[in-house]
């Protein structure tokens, strides 16, 4: 019996790119001469979710709901503050700088500005060539090669590599930015909103691009945006993050026909429509604005502007758990469900 | 009066002062206020601490003394007569004049005398002049108007020692000696002395300001009001006389030739009792040859520096003395510019030129450093153009400034670390050599070059002993002939002082020693 | 705001702490001896070592620290070795001429800086742009002792419309006719680098406020010029310049000891080249804590006002 | 009908540049009638703000300045006046509200003087007045706690509240038209979808006009009566909102609509536009869109095609429609 | 699995060969920029040649500056002495180019002396920030509530007033600015993304912080360098003034200026307060514009958008 469950386990395992169990990310408020801390903003507070190979993650929220800091804790750009984020089997939350370089080449980032992403005084090619030079990869004009065969792939003409971002579009930056992100072959790649600061037209250009290179290369993204209908399209699984915790986990197809987590529902509502002879869709507006995440509210974070709160709401805490097959929120109108059912 | 030594003159200090002496000065006219340029802050208005200028000008005005000097530093009568000296020369008895009064309307008498002068006795004494009275035992009151001064030892230079400005007793006497220096309620706030003019208030950093003394005993002084006003800068001190805010500065030499373009103020020189000199570092080689001292003091055109420098007004020197001392001696040794000469007796010394026209000896290159401190630019520039005149010879000197406090550090005991030094000594009313020239005071003393020579310590180590005073003349004569040939020193100039005045003050007497002298004869004229 | 107040003059005690050990070292450590005594070539080897003995020099200058900084405690800074008198008197007679001296040229510096930086920015590229901006570099490059002694030969003595220096007329009753006339060059001279640079400042920063979105907003609702730039660019071009105030503090009070010279001003700036110079450490130490104590208050003073003017500051 | 709120005609606003002439606003014309939204769409750099900034004078000087068109309003040319005119017009008989909310507001007044402003420079009111305005406009944006509000500074309300006191204040001396610049693009949908309904309910409520600017086409859909769609600083497309979407004619509308991701459709991947938006100083001769024209052919490289209606209320500037046209 | 990461070239429908504008590098952005203010020329070409000269001095200095004619004190400009002679009669041209390249190396050198701890200082407390970042800041704050000239004074006094030892106590005293300025650009470039993704791909801490982010932060450096220079030269001849500045035999344009200070001078020697005054104002003139123009041509702003 318990062989077979560990069995089970291996096989998930062996799906399961990343794994996200339990990860905060809390930046201490200090303060003083003796840089006391005075208190932590809970950017990211608790989020569990697991990636599997080749797929795409998608993580929504609004403005200031922690994405960013999910993502560059994942990243350990940030320190976890607690929390595993197990990649490939490995734990590599609690790694050293140094023992994290390995891990450096199999997860790679790509940024939201395409103004501030790259170095203003590096050209194009001393931008590829630096994860090259760290992970001391090609040497010579082997390099050049691979540099050039990089641009192209994305779709930058590579006689290019010696000018400077400044020359380039809003579009054109985001793609060396996604080169820079394969230049070392990674496995994961997050986005964090890679396309929210592009032009519409160009935005679709970039999308495929990274689903063309997904394709080509196995590629798993975890994808922040805020933009729904972006990541609707890209994703295979979508995350909704709100202060800090995670909301709802289902597939993308579940969580679009039908939001479950009632701020999924009310974020979902909000989208304008495609078509004005659209009818118009009943809106469900939230009251107030998102508490500050230095001082979450009690309970479940959302009960300040849940239009379906209870009273419990404001004290206990709802746990993250599957409430239907594969969908996971955290809610305590599907616990109390998932509870009577029992 | 001030020290029976010298003293190097230097920018923050020298205490110089003598008591005023009154004049038998009528009033050609009374009233009116001058207004004195200074460029210290005084410190203390109590004689027997002062050691700065800024302070004894004032002092001269509001104390008064035993005896003062004259402009031709003869000793005259001040508020006593002229001492009775006793045979053996070791009894002082001076008789005060009657009905000297203090500015509060106390009379001056034998005590307040005693009182003052045995201060200086006393061994908590923190003030700078005990060293002055070694040789006096005791002072007796003899009666309410005479006292006496006994000697344990001969001092022929004891009856210069007569200037300090007498304290009243009535005011002092319960403050312990110890404290009397940081007395301050006296010594700054509220002086009282027997002088022509009575303090009035001392605003910081702005004026000083005093009134006439009515009753003066010798009269009350022609001028109703002095005040110092404080500079902090000449030209500031120049342009203030150019549009009158001040009638009395004392005038650098540079700045003369815009003074006489003054329709309103005229310039008064006299030459300042006083020498400058380079002093070579007797103890260290090159300078250890007496030759090798001659030439450079031949290589040096003196005449030139008078000349240029200062502008044609001073003499030069040639010897460690001033012109205005009883003591000068009328033919010493005299170096004249010559620099082939100084090089013949350089060559006799073991110097020749080497291959870049330094002069060499044994492989060593004349060359060494010519010290001065930052704040003085003539010393500064006379070791630039000594540089330069040295240079020609094919002796090279690098001028080099120092800050006053580590320049005097690392020329006196214990470093005495220099090889040539550029500095002047202002001299005291008694010519006595014995503090700079004895090779006793090589060890902690004033004798920062190491002079050695025994004739030298042999004759100053009695010349105070001589009461006669041509004898002691001869004496000293012999010790100033010795020091201008070995030229341990090369004696620069004996250089003027100028005071600029403007021309409604009259009755002006310019002293070499002493700024504030005879005020209380000056008046004004509108 | 009490509570941020008193936490700023908290932190003030360790950078006054910090300032005093680093100048006391500086200073005792170095080699040489105070000038009072290597006055007195006559006063014998052994007075001189009394002397030192009695003034502590002796002492290791750690013990000499801790000594100093218990009596300052008591607000005793100790005697001047050269003017014998409580350095605290010393200071405090002084210490107002030299204030008013600053205040002066503070009020100086921005009364003329802030109109032209103002219509400078408004007109950027314009001939009176570059007028002022030729103008305030020129302040900022002349050295102020030239100046000052230049003004001097002008105004006092070719026109005699100011005195040549000092603080008010000897001998004269208090009026502030005379007060401001002894006032005015010794302010102008302090205030010259200041000036510059504030114009420049309130320059760059009113040019800053200007390209904002709000006040695109003001244009968009209708506003005339004028108001603006001086009622919605203004406030926010300021807020940035009189922190500056704060900052000029400490060059002030270093401009203060050569403009003190120049114009012979009773102030601490003279009394502290004087008191270098002849090694008069009580005096220095003073000098420099109260000019520190002087600086830091300047910039509590801005940051407070910053964040009384800026509403987005909260403490 | 009678004639538009607002008839912008020929409209150029160029930029000088180090002696290059940038034609950031090429002959636009559109009409504003009453009670009409209508919206600008365009990607970043098509001149959409330009074109308003022109409207309300204020273009960016030195560097840019109206060249040429007319800007009637209410039947008036306001470029036939000065700017005195224009003070009297901005913030009074037009409103206007910018893209950022964090930074539009002026950070050291409280909202209470910002919106009192207005309200005692063009209406002449007391203090007293403006302030019951003052409340009013609040209330009416959906505020509660308004007095706390009023004394309070812009950093202490969140981006939407900005937005939402941005709009009171652009709408309380009554404007007969508003002027919306990228008003939601920096919120998020939630608070998008709440600012959106309330411009509605106050078009709706004081008949007012309204410029949107967007690039966000369901911004559009959900607000605009009719949409004119610009690229390169010239207007390609105008139309009204359900024909547009229906069957938008212009190659660059076309590619606009299928580039964006839609919530209610699955597609694998998206058509998009090749290519990038070309900079004013560097645009192409002929048509603007020749570059990335799929159906591009050789006219379009040589000459520019004129803005011409295809139907009533209906005009495009592409040479494909123009043919077709003449062919019929 | 090979370990060099490999990209099949096939190519994508979509290649954007598009460039934006024509072609301009950074620096001939930078250039163009600077050169479009007239003033920044103007004192770029004025300093270049007062520069060049003074280098130049013992090929075009008609005179040994040091050389002494008393005879000819305050001599009028005339054609042996082109500016006229000093109160000891050397030649004044002569003196100021070697006194210029006194005033120069001095103001060179303190402001590379300064601007170098300052960036380190400023680098190291902005990039790591936390206590690291409080202690050095506090310290800043010591030296900045230093009245500066008191202390400056008092270490040049009672150390020896010798040229390095001036460069010394001036750089010691004048990195704070530069160190603000630093720490400034660091704190808010290390939250740029293009620093992240340096770090995504396991950069070193030392290679971040020199190559990415101080070419980046150096912009408001050079400014500030460039004005240092001009202020030191000024700071000299204050400290002069106070007779602490360079000392002689060597010439300075400050000690210069100073020794001219009297009012006979003034009233009968013009030519001699005037020139080394005038080129004191002329120099920290041209560096003030010079930087006022990098200040317009670095901006971070003229080639970001
Ligand atoms: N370095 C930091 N130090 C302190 N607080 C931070 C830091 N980074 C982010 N935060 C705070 O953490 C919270 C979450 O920020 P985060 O950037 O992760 O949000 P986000 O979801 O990415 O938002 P956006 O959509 O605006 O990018 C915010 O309140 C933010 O202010
Ligand atoms: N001050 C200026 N100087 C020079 N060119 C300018 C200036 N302001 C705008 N432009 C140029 O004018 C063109 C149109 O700008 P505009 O702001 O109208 O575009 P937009 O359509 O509003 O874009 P966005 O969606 O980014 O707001 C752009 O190419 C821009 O570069
Ligand atoms: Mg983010
Ligand atoms: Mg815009």
């Amino acid at each position: 019996m318990s062989l077979q469950l560990m069995d089970q386990e291996t096989k998930v395992d062996k799906d399961v790119l990343l794994e996200i169990r339990g990860l905060r990310k809390y930046f201490p408020i200090k303060k003083g001469f003796f840089q006391r801390t005075v208190g932590n903003v809970k950017a990211v507070d608790g989020i569990t979710f697991s990636i599997k190979k080749g797929e795409t993650f998608g993580l929504v929220g609004e403005s200031g709901c922690g994405k960013s800091s999910a993502g560059r804790t994942i990243m350990r750009l940030y320190e976890p503050t607690e929390g595993e984020i197990i990649f490939d089997g490995k734990d590599i939350s609690t790694l050293k700088e140094r023992e994290l370089l390995p891990y450096r080449r199999d997860i790679q980032m790509v940024f939201q500005d395409p103004f501030s992403s790259l170095n203003p005084r590096k050209t194009v090619g001393a931008i590829l060539r630096e994860p090259l030079s760290v992970h001391g990869l090609y040497k010579g004009k082997e390099r050049q090669e691979y540099i050039e065969k990089l641009m192209d792939k994305v779709g930058l003409n590579p006689s290019y590599a010696n000018r400077y971002p400044h020359e380039f579009s809003g579009g054109q930056r985001q793609r060396i930015g996604i080169a820079r992100a394969l230049a070392l072959n990674p496995k994961l790649i997050i986005g964090d909103e890679p396309v929210s600061a592009l032009d519409v037209s160009v935005q679709s250009q970039v999308l495929n691009l990274m689903k063309d290179l997904q394709e080509e290369f196995g590629l798993t993204y975890l994808f922040i945006a805020h933009d729904l209908g972006v990541v609707k399209h890209i994703s295979d699984r979508i995350g909704v993050m709100y202060l800090g915790n995670m909301m709802e986990v289902s597939s993308k197809k579940d969580l679009y026909a039908e939001p479950l987590h009632p701020y999924s529902q009310a974020l979902l509502s909000a989208v304008p429509k495609s078509h004005p002879s659209e009818k118009k869709r009943d809106r469900i507006l939230l009251q107030g604005d998102i508490p500050n995440p230095s001082n979450p509210p009690t309970g479940c974070v959302f009960h300040t502007r849940c239009p379906k709160a209870m009273d419990h709401c404001k004290v206990d805490i709802p746990e993250f758990r599957e409430v239907r097959k594969d969908r996971y929120i955290a809610c305590h109108l599907y616990n109390d469900e998932v509870a009577s059912s029992k | 009066a001030c020290g029976g030594n010298n003293e190097p003159a230097e920018e923050p200090t020298e205490a110089t002062d003598d008591a005023t002496e009154g004049g038998e000065a009528a009033s050609p006219a009374e009233g009116g206020s001058v207004i004195l340029g200074t460029s210290g802050e005084p410190v203390t208005f109590n004689d027997l601490y002062s050691q700065d200028t800024a302070s004894s000008d004032v002092i001269e005005l509001i104390h008064a003394s035993l005896l003062e000097s004259d402009e031709e530093l003869e000793m005259i009568p001040g508020i006593a007569d002229l001492p009775e000296i006793s045979e053996d020369g070791l009894e002082y008895t001076y008789t005060l004049k009657e009905g000297v009064l203090f500015h509060d309307g106390e009379e001056l008498t034998a005590e307040d005398v005693k009182f003052t002068y045995d201060i200086f006795k006393n061994a908590d004494y923190t003030g700078p002049r005990a060293g002055d009275f070694t040789e006096l035992e005791s002072v007796e009151v003899v009666d309410e108007y005479t006292v006496k001064f006994i000697l344990n030892e001969v001092d022929a230079s004891f009856i210069t020692r007569s200037g300090y400005g007498i304290l009243p007793k009535h005011i002092l006497e319960d403050v312990p000696v110890a404290d009397l220096e940081d007395h301050m309620e006296y010594n700054r706030e509220n002086p009282i002395g027997a002088g022509p003019f009575e303090f009035v208030e001392y605003q910081d950093g702005q004026y000083i300001e005093l009134v006439a003394f009515d009753d003066y005993y010798e009269g009350r002084p022609n001028l109703d009001k002095v005040t110092f006003r404080i500079f902090a800068d000449t030209n500031a001190e120049l342009l203030a006389f150019e549009t009158g805010e001040i009638d009395w500065m004392i005038l650098p030499p540079n700045e003369i030739a815009t003074a006489e373009t003054y329709d309103h103020g005229r310039v008064s020189s006299v030459l300042a009792l006083r020498y400058d000199y380079i002093g070579w570092n007797n103890d260290r080689a090159p300078f250890d040859d007496e030759r090798v001292r001659q030439a450079l003091t031949m290589a040096i055109d003196r005449q030139l520096i008078v000349d240029e420098i200062m502008d044609g007004r001073g003499e030069v020197a040639h010897a460690p003395a001033s012109p205005l001392s009883w003591a000068f001696p009328d033919n010493v040794p005299e170096f004249d510019y010559d620099p082939e000469g100084a090089l013949e007796l350089l060559a006799e010394a073991g110097w020749e030129p080497g291959a870049d026209g330094i002069l060499e000896k044994d492989g060593e290159k004349f060359s060494f450093e010519i010290l001065s401190n930052d704040g003085n630019v003539i010393r500064r520039d006379i070791g630039v153009i000594v540089q330069q005149m040295l240079a020609e010879i094919g002796v090279e000197a690098n001028p080099r400034q120092m800050e006053w406090g580590a320049f005097l550090d690392q020329i006196n005991p214990p470093n005495y670390d220099f090889d040539a030094v550029v500095l002047a000594w202002a001299l005291a009313l008694d010519p006595d050599p014995t503090a700079i020239w004895h090779s006793r005071e090589i060890e902690a003393g004033l004798n920062n070059i190491s002079y050695r020579n025994d004739r030298v310590d042999e004759l100053a180590a009695g010349n105070k002993q001589i009461v006669d005073q041509d004898e002691r003349a001869a004496v000293i004569g012999e010790i100033y002939e010795i020091l201008a040939e070995e030229q341990p020193y090369t004696y620069l100039y004996y250089p003027e002082q100028h005071i600029l005045l403007n021309n409604r003050v009259e009755g002006f007497t310019h002293h070499p020693r002493v700024n504030m002298y005879k005020v209380n004869e000056w008046y004004v004229t509108e | 705001m009490i509570s941020y107040i008193i936490k700023r003059v908290i932190m003030m005690i360790p950078i006054l702490f910090g300032i005093s050990v680093l100048s006391f070292a500086i200073m005792y450590a170095a080699p040489g001896k105070p000038a009072i005594l290597n006055l007195d070539p006559e006063i014998s080897p052994e007075v001189r070592e009394a002397q030192i003995e009695r003034l502590g020099l002796n002492d290791p200058i750690p013990v000499q620290y801790v000594r100093w900084l218990g009596n300052v405690a008591q607000g005793d800074f100790g005697t001047s070795y050269t003017r014998k008198m409580p350095v605290t008197d010393m200071i405090l007679d002084r210490l107002p001429n030299t204030i008013l001296l600053m205040a002066s040229s503070l009020f100086l510096a921005a009364i003329v800086a802030i109109p032209f930086g103002v219509i400078s920015a408004t007109r950027q590229y314009s001939m009176t742009d570059y007028g002022v901006t030729v103008g305030s570099f020129l302040g900022l490059a002349t050295p102020n002792f030239w100046l000052g002694i230049m003004l001097i030969m002008l105004f006092s003595v070719q026109l005699g419309w100011t005195p040549v220096g000092g603080i008010s007329t000897i001998g004269a009753d208090f009026s502030l006719i005379d007060r401001l006339k002894h006032l005015i060059l010794p302010a102008f001279v302090l205030a010259t680098a200041d000036m510059a640079g504030l114009t420049r400042y309130t320059r760059s920063s009113m040019l800053e406020v200007i390209n904002q979105d709000y006040i695109r907003t003001a244009r968009a609702k209708g506003f005339r010029e004028r108001r603006v730039v001086y009622k919605h660019g203004l406030r926010n071009g300021l807020i940035p310049v009189i922190t500056m105030f704060g900052l000029m503090l400490p060059t002030m009070i270093g401009g203060s000891a050569i403009v003190e010279s120049v114009f012979n001003w009773p102030g601490i700036g003279k009394m502290f080249i004087d008191a270098t110079f002849q090694r008069d450490y009580p005096v220095i130490m003073a000098i420099t804590m109260f000019g520190a104590v002087l600086t830091v208050i300047g910039n509590l003073i801005a940051d407070i006002l910053y964040a009384v003017l800026d509403p987005r500051i909260e403490y | 009908m009678t004639q538009p709120l607002l008839d912008v005609r020929n409209l150029k606003t160029y930029f000088y540049k180090k002696g290059k002439e940038l034609p950031v606003v090429d002959d636009v014309s559109f009409q504003v009638n009453e009670g009409e939204t209508i919206a600008i769409v365009g990607e970043s750099g098509s001149g959409k703000s330009m074109t308003t900034l022109s409207i309300m004078q204020l273009v960016p000087s030195p560097g840019g300045k109206i060249v040429g068109g007319e800007i009637f309003f209410n039947g008036d040319d306001l470029l036939k006046h000065g700017q005195d005119r224009m003070f009297k017009v901005r913030g009074n008989d037009i409103g206007m509200i910018f893209q950022e909310p964090m930074t539009s507001l002026n950070p050291v007044l409280t909202i209470g003087d910002q919106l009192m402003e207005t309200l005692i420079y063009h209406k002449k009111l007391s203090k007293k007045q403006a302030y019951a305005r003052a409340k009013e406009m609040l209330e009416l944006v959906g505020f509660s706690r308004i007095d706390e509000i009023l004394a309070d500074y812009p950093h202490r309300l969140s981006g939407g509240m900005r937005q939402r006191v941005m709009i009171a204040m652009a709408m309380s001396n009554d404007p007969k038209l508003l002027i919306a610049d990228e008003p939601t693009t920096a919120l998020d949908v939630t608070v998008q979808a709440q600012i959106l309904d309330l411009m509605r309910g106050l078009s709706d409520k004081f008949n007012s006009s309204i410029i949107l600017i967007t690039h966000d086409l369901g911004v559009v859909a959900e607000l605009a009566d009719r949409v004119v769609v610009m690229y390169a600083g010239q207007v390609v497309e105008e139309a009204d909102i359900v024909p547009l979407f229906d069957m938008p004619l212009h190659p660059y509308t076309v590619g606009l609509m299928e580039s964006v991701p839609k919530l209610d459709v699955e597609q694998d991947r998206l058509t998009s536009i090749a290519g990038n938006v070309p900079t004013p100083d560097n645009f192409p001769t002929g048509c603007r869109f020749v570059t990335r024209c799929p159906l591009a052919f050789d006219r379009c490289a040589k000459e520019q095609p004129e803005l011409v209606e295809v139907e009533p209320g209906r005009k495009v500037r592409c040479f494909l429609h123009e043919e077709g046209r003449n062919e019929e | 699995m090979a370990t060099q990461p490999h990209i099949e070239n096939q190519g994508l429908e979509v290649k954007d060969n598009q460039i934006l504008g024509e072609r301009r590098s950074l620096l001939s952005i930078i250039v163009t920029k600077f050169f479009q203010n007239k003033l920044a020329v103007f004192g770029l070409v004025t300093l270049a040649v007062i520069t060049i000269a003074c280098l130049l001095a013992p090929y075009i200095a008609p005179h040994d500056p040091a050389y002494q004619n008393l005879r000819n004190r305050l001599g009028e400009p005339s054609a042996e002495h082109w500016l006229g002679t000093d109160h000891l009669g050397r030649d004044l041209f002569s003196r100021m180019l070697y006194g210029g390249q006194v005033s120069l190396y001095v103001g060179f050198a303190s402001m590379l002396g300064a601007v170098t701890i300052g960036a380190v200082i400023g680098a190291v407390a902005g990039y790591f920030g936390g206590l690291v970042d409080a202690f050095l800041m506090r310290a800043v704050d010591v030296i900045l509530a230093f009245p500066n000239i008191f202390l400056l004074i008092t270490l040049v006094a009672i150390l020896e007033p010798s040229i390095n030892i001036l460069i010394l106590v001036f750089a010691l005293l004048s990195w704070t600015g530069t160190a603000r300025v630093v720490r400034g650009e660091f704190l808010s470039l290390k939250k740029r993304e293009f620093v992240l993704a340096s770090r995504t791909i396991g950069m070193s801490n030392t290679r971040i912080i020199f190559s990415q982010i101080l070419p980046n932060a150096l912009g408001p450096v050079i400014v500030a360098a460039t004005l240092a220079v001009g202020s030191f030269i000024l700071a000299e001849s204050a400290l002069s003034f106070f007779g602490l500045g360079v000392q002689p035999p060597h010439a300075s344009w400050g000690n210069m200026l100073t020794d001219s200070q009297s009012v006979t001078i003034f009233r009968t020697a013009w030519w001699y307060p005037t020139f080394p005054g005038l080129l004191i104002l002329i120099t920290v003139l041209c560096f003030n514009f010079i930087g006022d123009g990098l200040r317009d041509a670095l901006d971070p702003r003229v080639i970001e958008k």
